[in-house]
């Protein structure tokens, strides 16, 4: 069930007055997706983060922003944490300071269903593959780049990446799997996921790089430590991606 | 050479500015229109050529005749084939030198090539007096140099008909004289001409006849004896008594 | 393919943010003919030392791309001003959007005032008038025709760029659009919704714009 | 009223089109200027209010005297402030009508209530002729309505100076009289007046000086007896010959 | 904050797009101009049954968002036609950018057509010269000096949208950027290379304008 603003504040007005800010890009479930009237928050951060807020007390306050200046709200101070199940790496980590990791992200290649028949990396030697900007994807594909000879394509968003690849333009497209599903729901559109995975990349919180980002930080890994201990996190990653990808965590 | 035949002319629909106006003017004939400001003299000369469409009746220009209620795109090109103008306020081409509105025509009309074409614009210019000035743009030009060099604008194109509107408004004596001159060997070769002006010095040496208007229809027509050393009708008379000589 | 009972179930959706893409523009497209007149004139006359400050102003506000101003404005001078920090996001993209379009509207009228013939002004001095009385009374509304047809350029591509209001999560028509396909990933739906909506607008600034070509018409 | 000293003005830096001139115009004085066409008439009227920004020397129109070589904007605007003007080519407003054309700096300038303003351009358009034309914009006026407008336009602000350029260029005789009378009637209320014309009978008839100018200097100076009646230079002999009369 | 050297690292990654964004401008840049002119023309002669077509075609044009042109054009269209299946994303978008900057050039282009007096075209149609002569001889070269500030206005406003490109994979600098940003959220750097990049581009722009307009001037 969403999160809902009205609901947060009346739940921590008797509590601990603390307010937590969050900015997220919110455009599309499982990971984050706010209502057109930006009231109502769903997907894995919500419920995290509604989960962070009953165990912690604190008031939280979301709002949106487009990726870019996600990082601007959080630059400027006018959010605390930025949060859209965002994946580790490693220049991103040089800026912010990020949170202990809550799932990992394994991601995937796919073709075009009349290709059920390839299932390595190895048989997509030399073709073109497609990624979609920002996504863990892109960082790990360009590094494979080299080895299997592919003319990556980084796309703006996934859907043209998908629209190219099924008018057969290119020949696979780097992505993850809840995405595939969900866009192969919604365009009854089918194609072939490779057994064999790309890497996976944890997934965190970002805060400001300073003494404030780094003492709420420090709070929310405990919490988020609690919740991976006690299982929530795994409950809540399973419902929305259908397998439980807490273990694919990496150090 | 020239045939107008109920020629009506109204711009808002209510007041006509021209009347009812019959005219035939032979080959060669020089005609002057006189008349007082805001008579309608510009717009008939206009009508002419149809940059004014005519409300009613029709023009025949040579062996080009067309009627103001029915008529083609190419009926007014053909008619305007015949005739060239020496418009009141010059409208002289702004991107265009003196030169090159002289030759402007002869280039893309007669098809002449640019050499044939500067050599008719150079023997023009210095028709005219405008040699020293040949490679200025109208804005640097003074009004009577303007007004020189749409004049051979106009004769550059040897149209069989030649419409006038104050060609020597903008004139001192000196320049009116070679104007005259000019103009009336241009109708030795066999041009009509037809002239507006309110200098009735220069109407009388040049016409062979003259039309008085007024109120947009024409009151007297004759020869310059009979329009100015005989005027019959009333407006005429007091028209000619404000002469200042 | 075309899923028809989605499309009908987005238009609304998407309809509803109208408000914010129209109080957008025609907010920015107020402040923006204002700077856009001033920084002509200054242009026309090349007032002295205001001069250089308006070429300089126009050549980063047309030279550099909307967002990356928007980005620096809102998170750059936020970290300075406390003006800007507390900004509603509307306010900034307002503001924005008008530094922005007054820009390029400054341009759209100094080809305008260009048309008109010196002679004209030459009378207005003779007259006695200042450049100020002149520009005022006789150049600019006859350079108004002329640049009109640009202008109606300058608000269209302002309409469009209202859409920036997205980046700081203020949803308008585009905003909303993307939010719509991120989710369903129906873009062919949403877009000819979106495509809809903003010719709707457009068909109504041009008649907007026919009636004013028409007033102005009337003195030639 | 009116003093040059050695003005000078070259438009390309080459050629002088103006070469040091030296006049001085009493109060009340009519003053013509008769010249052929080119020879810097325009200029100088244009140089006298500073419309054309001479090359050299200096100006001095009631209190106010103006160095080519040294003044401010606001001097120019003072300048301007004691003269009107009536262009060759009549410059009237495009976007106003014959009326608003006239009382525009009545009201803008001297501050005249709207009411007052339309009164006086009301006087005005009767003394020109042109009651029935004034909401009419300027392109739908005649070659000689227009002059007269600007005529009119001139004449409204009440000028200590008043400079016309060929102000009867494309008026009938009839109204060259007309406005003969009203140019008469407005110096003997003592303004001063410059007019630039090639109509000789129009200076003989109105002014009480005339200069005769030829290749950018005066090479004629005196009164319309002597420069008309008993010419001396060769040049205005030459001129006056081919006079049509 | 700012990391310099970040952004001296990242300023090259970003300008090696140029290549990209300026292709693409200049070619859609001369397709546009070529058709800002015709519809200019025909819009200024309404020309019977040629006009409503162009009205339809600026309205569709101008009046929805170049996404979503592009997005019908090369996904939409794909399905039927086997031209644009096999088309490269590249001339794609040159192609959608022609057109649409095209429809924007034939306003502004209109508007300088206006200013030229109807006096000369009247001597144009005495000495017997077509109206395509008269417009290509007479009217247009003075129409340009007019439009000339507008027309930069949609020539920059080409250069901003050629980052469409992205849209279908193809980087130019500013998908250079996005993407680059994507990796390391930082944004501000990147921005600040993306405006100086453009910022050169414009005022490479403008120095052709000011000769233009020196030439232009020099007729009046
Ligand atoms: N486009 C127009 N719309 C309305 N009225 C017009 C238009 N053009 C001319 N007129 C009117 O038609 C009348 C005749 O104008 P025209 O230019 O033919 O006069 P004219 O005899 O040439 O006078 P002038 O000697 O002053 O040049 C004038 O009263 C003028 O106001
Ligand atoms: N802006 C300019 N640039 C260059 N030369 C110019 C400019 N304006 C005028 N001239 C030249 O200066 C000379 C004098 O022009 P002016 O207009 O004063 O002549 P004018 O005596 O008034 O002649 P007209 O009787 O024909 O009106 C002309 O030869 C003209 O070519
Ligand atoms: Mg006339
Ligand atoms: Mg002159």
């Amino acid at each position: 069930n969403p999160v809902n603003k009205e609901s947060i504040t009346e739940k921590s007005a008797n509590v601990e007055h603390r307010k937590v800010r969050i900015a997220t890009g919110g455009t599309g479930e499982p990971y984050s997706l706010l209502s057109s009237d930006g009231k109502d928050w769903t997907g894995i951060d919500a419920e995290m983060w509604s989960e962070i807020s009953k165990r912690t007390g604190w008031e939280i306050e979301f709002k949106q922003a487009e990726f870019s200046s996600l990082f601007g709200e959080l630059d400027a101070g006018r959010i605390d944490v930025a949060a859209n199940c965002f994946a580790t790496t490693k220049a991103r980590m040089e800026k912010y300071i990020t949170s202990h990791p809550y799932y990992g992200d394994a991601q995937c290649v796919i073709v075009n269903e009349d290709q059920s028949d390839i299932n390595t990396l190895e048989e997509l030697k030399g073709i073109t593959i497609g990624v979609t900007q920002g996504q863990a994807s892109q960082v790990s594909v360009e590094k494979l780049a080299d080895t299997y000879q592919w003319n990556v394509v980084v796309y703006e968003t996934s859907d043209t990446g998908y629209q190219d690849l099924y008018l057969k333009r290119i020949n696979a497209m780097a992505t993850t799997d809840s995405l595939v599903h969900k866009y192969e729901k919604s365009q009854n559109m089918k194609f072939h996921i490779l057994d064999n995975r790309l890497l996976a990349n944890n997934v965190a919180y970002y805060f400001q790089q300073n003494d404030k980002g780094q003492e709420l930080c420090n709070e929310v890994n405990q919490v988020l430590d609690e919740m991976m201990k006690d299982g929530t996190t795994s409950k809540i990653i399973t419902k929305w991606m259908y397998s439980d990808m807490t273990k694919m965590i990496r150090d | 050479m020239i045939e107008i035949r109920d020629l009506r002319k109204s711009f808002d629909g209510r007041t006509d500015i021209l009347k009812d106006i019959n005219i035939t003017i032979k080959k060669g004939e020089i005609v002057a229109i006189l008349g007082s400001s805001g008579t309608g003299k510009s717009t008939l000369l206009r009508c002419l050529n149809y940059l004014t469409k005519p409300t009613n009746g029709s023009i025949r220009i040579g062996t080009t005749s067309i009627d103001a209620k029915k008529h083609t795109k190419k009926d007014i090109m053909e008619l305007r084939s015949h005739s060239a103008m020496v418009f009141q306020n010059y409208n002289l081409f702004k991107n265009k030198t003196a030169m090159e509105n002289i030759i402007e025509a002869l280039i893309c009309i007669n098809k002449k090539s640019k050499k044939d074409a500067q050599r008719i614009g150079l023997q023009l210019l210095e028709k005219v007096g405008m040699l020293d000035r040949k490679d200025f743009y109208p804005s640097k030009l003074s009004g009577g140099q303007q007004q020189r060099i749409g004049i051979a604008r106009a004769l550059a194109v040897e149209p069989e008909v030649l419409l006038f509107d104050e060609p020597t408004s903008a004139l001192d004596p000196e320049l009116v004289g070679e104007v005259l001159s000019t103009i009336q060997k241009v109708a030795q070769e066999g041009a009509t001409m037809v002239l507006v002006t309110h200098e009735i010095m220069f109407a009388r040496k040049i016409a062979t006849r003259i039309l008085f208007m007024a109120e947009g229809t024409i009151v007297a027509d004759g020869t310059p004896e009979e329009i100015l050393d005989f005027p019959k009708d009333e407006r005429l008379k007091r028209f000619l008594d404000y002469n200042v000589n | 393919m075309f899923d028809l009972s989605y499309f009908f179930g987005v238009f609304p959706v998407i309809a509803s943010k109208l408000q914010v893409t129209l109080s957008l523009t025609l907010t920015a497209a107020i402040f923006s003919i204002v700077i856009g007149v001033i920084i002509a004139v200054i242009g026309y006359y090349k007032i002295c030392f205001l001069y250089p400050i308006t070429r300089f102003y126009l050549s980063i506000l047309r030279g550099t791309p909307l967002v990356a101003q928007l980005y620096f404005f809102y998170y750059g001078l936020a970290r300075v001003s406390e003006i800007v920090l507390n900004m509603k996001p509307l306010t900034a993209v307002a503001l924005v959007l008008s530094l922005n379009t007054g820009a390029f509207m400054s341009e759209s009228i100094r080809g305008g005032l260009l048309s008109v013939d010196s002679g004209q002004k030459e009378a207005a001095a003779m007259l006695g008038m200042s450049e100020l009385q002149t520009i005022k009374r006789i150049v600019l509304p006859q350079a108004f025709r002329v640049s009109l047809p640009s202008l109606f350029n300058d608000l269209i591509n302002l309409l469009k760029a209202t859409s920036l209001a997205f980046m700081l999560g203020v949803r308008d028509i585009m905003g909303q659009a993307k939010s719509e396909g991120a989710q369903s990933f129906r873009y062919f739906e949403i877009y000819l919704a979106v495509m809809i909506i903003y010719w709707i607008l457009v068909l109504g600034f041009s008649h907007f714009h026919k009636i004013m070509d028409r007033k102005c018409m009337d003195m030639y």
